[in-house]
């Protein structure tokens, strides 16, 4: 089965939910590598999302949601992440307009269009230490998932499992792009949080998708 | 961790209101999309200068704002660089026609969201240049890195180039100003304690009672390297060891030398590393003609220093010696 | 305790000797005995102001000597007031024959080390005034104490007197403006954590995280009382709650706000208190004329802040607002 | 038998040994209920005294010996004590005057007029937890031993146990004078510091005396 905008919207309230839950971690992890307000930031964005769901009309698409969300995060979060989510989502929305109804490759070309925004706006390569060490391993798994013929849902979880065993994967890793790369070597034996973050918001698409699924019984 | 706040969510939007109330001669305060301009903007005919980023860094970037230096400061949160719209709404507020240049310290957060702003005024018919500074010589790997970051070289970018908008530059002409001022200056800084971000709680970083954090970035990010504490001259040497050779200064150069708090050092402490500064200086031929001693960019309540050498001319020795009327840097008004 | 210094014996040398060099346009530095004095000392036809103290309250009081504000600065070692040797060689070289102002904060050390400069200066044939500044409300009993300290309010009498004697003003006059300006203004601070004086290496007392010291002076000695630790709006209406009946100030008055920190303060906490202060005298009906925020009298890197409420006029806002040309405040030159 | 300028300067020779000794005692007690510097003041002031020791002449007299203290220790101390102590011995000096060997009365006499010399400067009263709580025992000890026929080395020693137990009578005091007074009931519970280096004054001056007796073999 494929989903809609309700699973959309479902994703931002999960999203809020994750990010608020997690925030001291996120935070935490940026207090090692960089600044420490990644969580802050964060939470300070999906709360302003929360609070504009409100205001998006019944008959909004799917990409309306992602619209919102991109708008919302770029105008709340700042640091290096708002703009990177913002544009992730900006992009994201773009690859959905039309669509009432999201199927598997719907999906896998959202997620590629979120991945792409960030790598335009950010120019980091993978290996670098970044969210986009998360987003790449999730394209990856998602786009495997759907060329074998899987659901959105078990597309979306596949993304998922990517993407926290990418953000897992970055702690060895010496940081090229970010406030962690001014540790050089000293940045390795850390994990991202941008990456984290990431392996969060997936996560908590791949439960939208599944509570989707649940609710309409399949 | 105590502090002078009251709930965390707040403290940027109440110290901003603060300073708007301390300086109403000076500037205006809007608060919301949040950003600070000088109260006669927007100057006919002059060309515009804006800054930014997260706050914590005070006087940085609201203290410059006024006659012969910054027409706006866009405060973001704690650490956290600003968004797009406070960002466009101070290129709205202080445009005249002739341009606005974006000063833009060189920091991912910083620059993603200046340039996200910067495209949006340039929709909008506004002429912008931007400028990014990256002054701080403690990054020594700019190709593997994000590159240098911009510390106390802004200010000296702020009121050189301001002074010459000021004077009647063009856009160009002043962006060219502060991106040579940019070029021939360098800085480097060193933590004895850490910072604790409002709503984090936690200090940014740990240091035991013998040591120091050399490289010291101005959001409490880790340094270069975690040393032994020494004396106050030989820290200064240690930080010059780096600045002098890296531009290269050299004997005979005249120079302004800027020896900046953290936030929490004491003035004393500061004349005491300035003098040392001076005296390494001169050792080594280089003039200091003129000098700013104080906390000028900040990293909240964190106690160290940092050394910024800028090579000077005749021309910007005229500029910098200029009236300037600022919250923070005032002289001849 | 980790400090940007040398030797601690050698702090106070080295730093005033920093001083010197960064700020050469505008004052001499003399080595032994120790005094700083304005660069065109002695200033013919002009009553000399004088001030001083024990150090570590930087910028007072070295910070202010210049053109509209004093004429010489002495030096103590840290929190110790100076010699009388001192204080009179730093006479000899300002007094042009019209005379010297003694500006004393109220401490007893000062008030005898000053009593004997002056015995001394008069016995030469100069003519000597002297205000002693007791703005301090938090010390409750004047009769079985000390009496209240000198604080915020000296940096007031300093400037205020020193527009007057820059004005022509003679002795009798300077002097009596210094007294009514001490008279018309009330100060309060509070600390959130101690100060440790270099060669000491201990904090000079004990707070928990919870707390704070209401009351504190500003040697880092303990305050009128430890009270648990509060937002900082309810910290500032306390001072206020202080400071305020005192005098008292009343519905009408025209004011002079300076909120202050201690030297370790984040700006952006004393902007948050100032605007606390701003909106709490304007509910009184007290108008906020003239602000004055940041580092001004400190106690090394202790963390806090003191409000200093001054009373103004018409003549004292001139005088504010007149040309001054020192390290720590200028305007107008 | 009687003391001379030998006294005297082995009176300061052996002030600037006790205070150095006791330097961070003195340094704790002020920052107790002062700002902490006493002990760092005191011991400047001293060691300026034993090198200023140098430039006095072999024909020096105990009243040279005493204005050289006051001179110096006015000149390099500062606070309340270098003013305080300054006068002290400049009194005393006085005191001295034209003498060259001290006999029981004129030891009181001295120790009479640091007293008074305190006493003006300070205007502090018995009681008000200040230095004069240690002084005035010791003036009324050092009389009472010499109207009972002591020697100088008895009147000393007198004098000296009398400061002792001044300073400790100090603790129960609530401050009304210096600093401390600020504390209020507060500085009660805290001996004062200046107390305790005048008793450790007058304990020098009491030994260089045994010491000038166990010398001349009396
Ligand atoms: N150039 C970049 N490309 C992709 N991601 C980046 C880049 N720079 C930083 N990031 C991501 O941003 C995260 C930090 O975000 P945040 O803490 O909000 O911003 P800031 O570093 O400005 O404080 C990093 O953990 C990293 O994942
Ligand atoms: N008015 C006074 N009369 C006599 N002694 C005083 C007076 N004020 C202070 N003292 C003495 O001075 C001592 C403090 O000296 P010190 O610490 O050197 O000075 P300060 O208080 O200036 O730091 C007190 O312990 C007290 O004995
Ligand atoms: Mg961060
Ligand atoms: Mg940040
Ligand atoms: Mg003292
Ligand atoms: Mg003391």
């Amino acid at each position: 089965m494929d989903v809609d905008s309700n699973w959309a919207t479902d994703w931002v309230r999960r999203s809020a939910d994750a990010v608020a839950a997690h925030k001291a971690d996120l935070a935490a992890l940026d207090r090692a590598i960089g600044d420490g307000d990644h969580g802050e930031n964060l939470d300070r964005g999906y709360r302003a999302a929360l609070a504009a769901l409100d205001g998006l009309g019944d008959d909004a698409t799917p990409a309306d949601a992602l619209m919102l969300v991109a708008t919302t995060l770029i105008s709340n979060v700042g640091g290096a992440a708002g703009p990177l989510y913002g544009t992730a989502f900006l992009k994201a929305s773009g690859a959905a307009q039309g669509l009432d109804e999201l199927g598997p490759s719907d999906v896998v070309a959202i997620l590629t269009a979120a991945r792409d925004g960030i790598v335009l706006r950010g120019k980091a390569e993978p290996g670098d230490k970044t969210m986009v060490d998360a987003w790449t391993p999730a394209v990856e798994a998602a786009s495997a998932a759907a060329a074998a013929g899987s659901d959105v849902r078990a597309v979306l979880e596949a993304a998922a499992g990517a993407a926290e065993r990418g953000a897992v994967d970055t702690e060895p890793l010496v940081a090229r792009k970010g406030r962690a790369s001014y540790l050089g070597e000293r940045s390795a034996g850390h994990r991202d949080p941008g990456a984290e973050s990431t392996a969060l918001l997936l996560r908590a698409a791949a439960e939208a998708a599944a509570d989707a699924a649940e609710r309409r019984g399949s | 961790m105590k502090k002078l706040i009251n709930d965390p969510v707040d403290v940027v939007a109440e110290s901003v209101a603060g300073f708007g109330a301390a300086h109403a001669d000076i500037v205006r305060v809007v608060a919301d999309p949040l950003h600070v301009v000088r109260r006669d903007a927007p100057v006919a005919g002059k060309v515009a200068l804006v800054s930014g980023g997260g706050s914590g860094h005070e006087p940085l970037h609201a203290g410059y704002v006024g006659h012969g230096m910054l027409d706006a400061a866009v405060p973001g949160a704690v650490f956290t660089s600003p968004t797009p719209d406070r960002i466009l709404a101070a290129m709205q507020a202080v445009d005249a026609g002739a341009g606005v240049l974006l000063i833009v310290k060189n920091y991912t957060g910083d620059v993603l969201n200046f340039e996200t702003a910067a495209e949006l005024a340039a929709a909008q018919g506004i002429d912008v240049r931007t400028v990014v500074t990256d002054d701080d010589v403690a990054v020594t790997d700019s190709l593997y890195t994000a590159g240098r970051r911009g510390t106390g070289g802004t200010v000296l970018v702020e009121r050189i180039a301001g002074a010459a908008a000021e004077r009647g530059d063009d856009l160009d002409a002043v962006a060219s100003i502060a991106a040579a001022v940019n070029a021939d200056a360098r800085s480097m800084g060193v933590a004895l304690t850490p910072c604790t971000v409002p709503h984090s709680g936690e200090p940014s970083f740990a240091l035991a009672e013998d040591e120091m954090e050399f490289g010291i970035g101005i959001h409490g990010e880790p340094g270069r390297e975690t040393l032994p504490m020494e004396a106050a001259d030989r820290i200064v040497d240690r930080l010059l060891d780096v600045i002098l050779p890296d531009l290269p200064f050299a004997s005979g150069d005249r120079v302004l030398l800027m020896t900046d708090g953290m936030g929490g050092t004491p003035l004393a402490e500061l004349y005491i590393a300035h003098r040392r500064a001076s005296e390494r200086l001169a050792e080594e031929g280089i003039e200091v003609v003129r000098s700013l001693v104080g906390d000028h960019v900040t990293a909240l309540e964190m106690q160290g220093c940092a050394l910024t050498v800028l090579r000077l001319d005749d021309e910007r020795i005229e500029l910098w010696d200029a009236p300037v009327q600022t919250a923070s840097l005032r002289w001849r008004r």
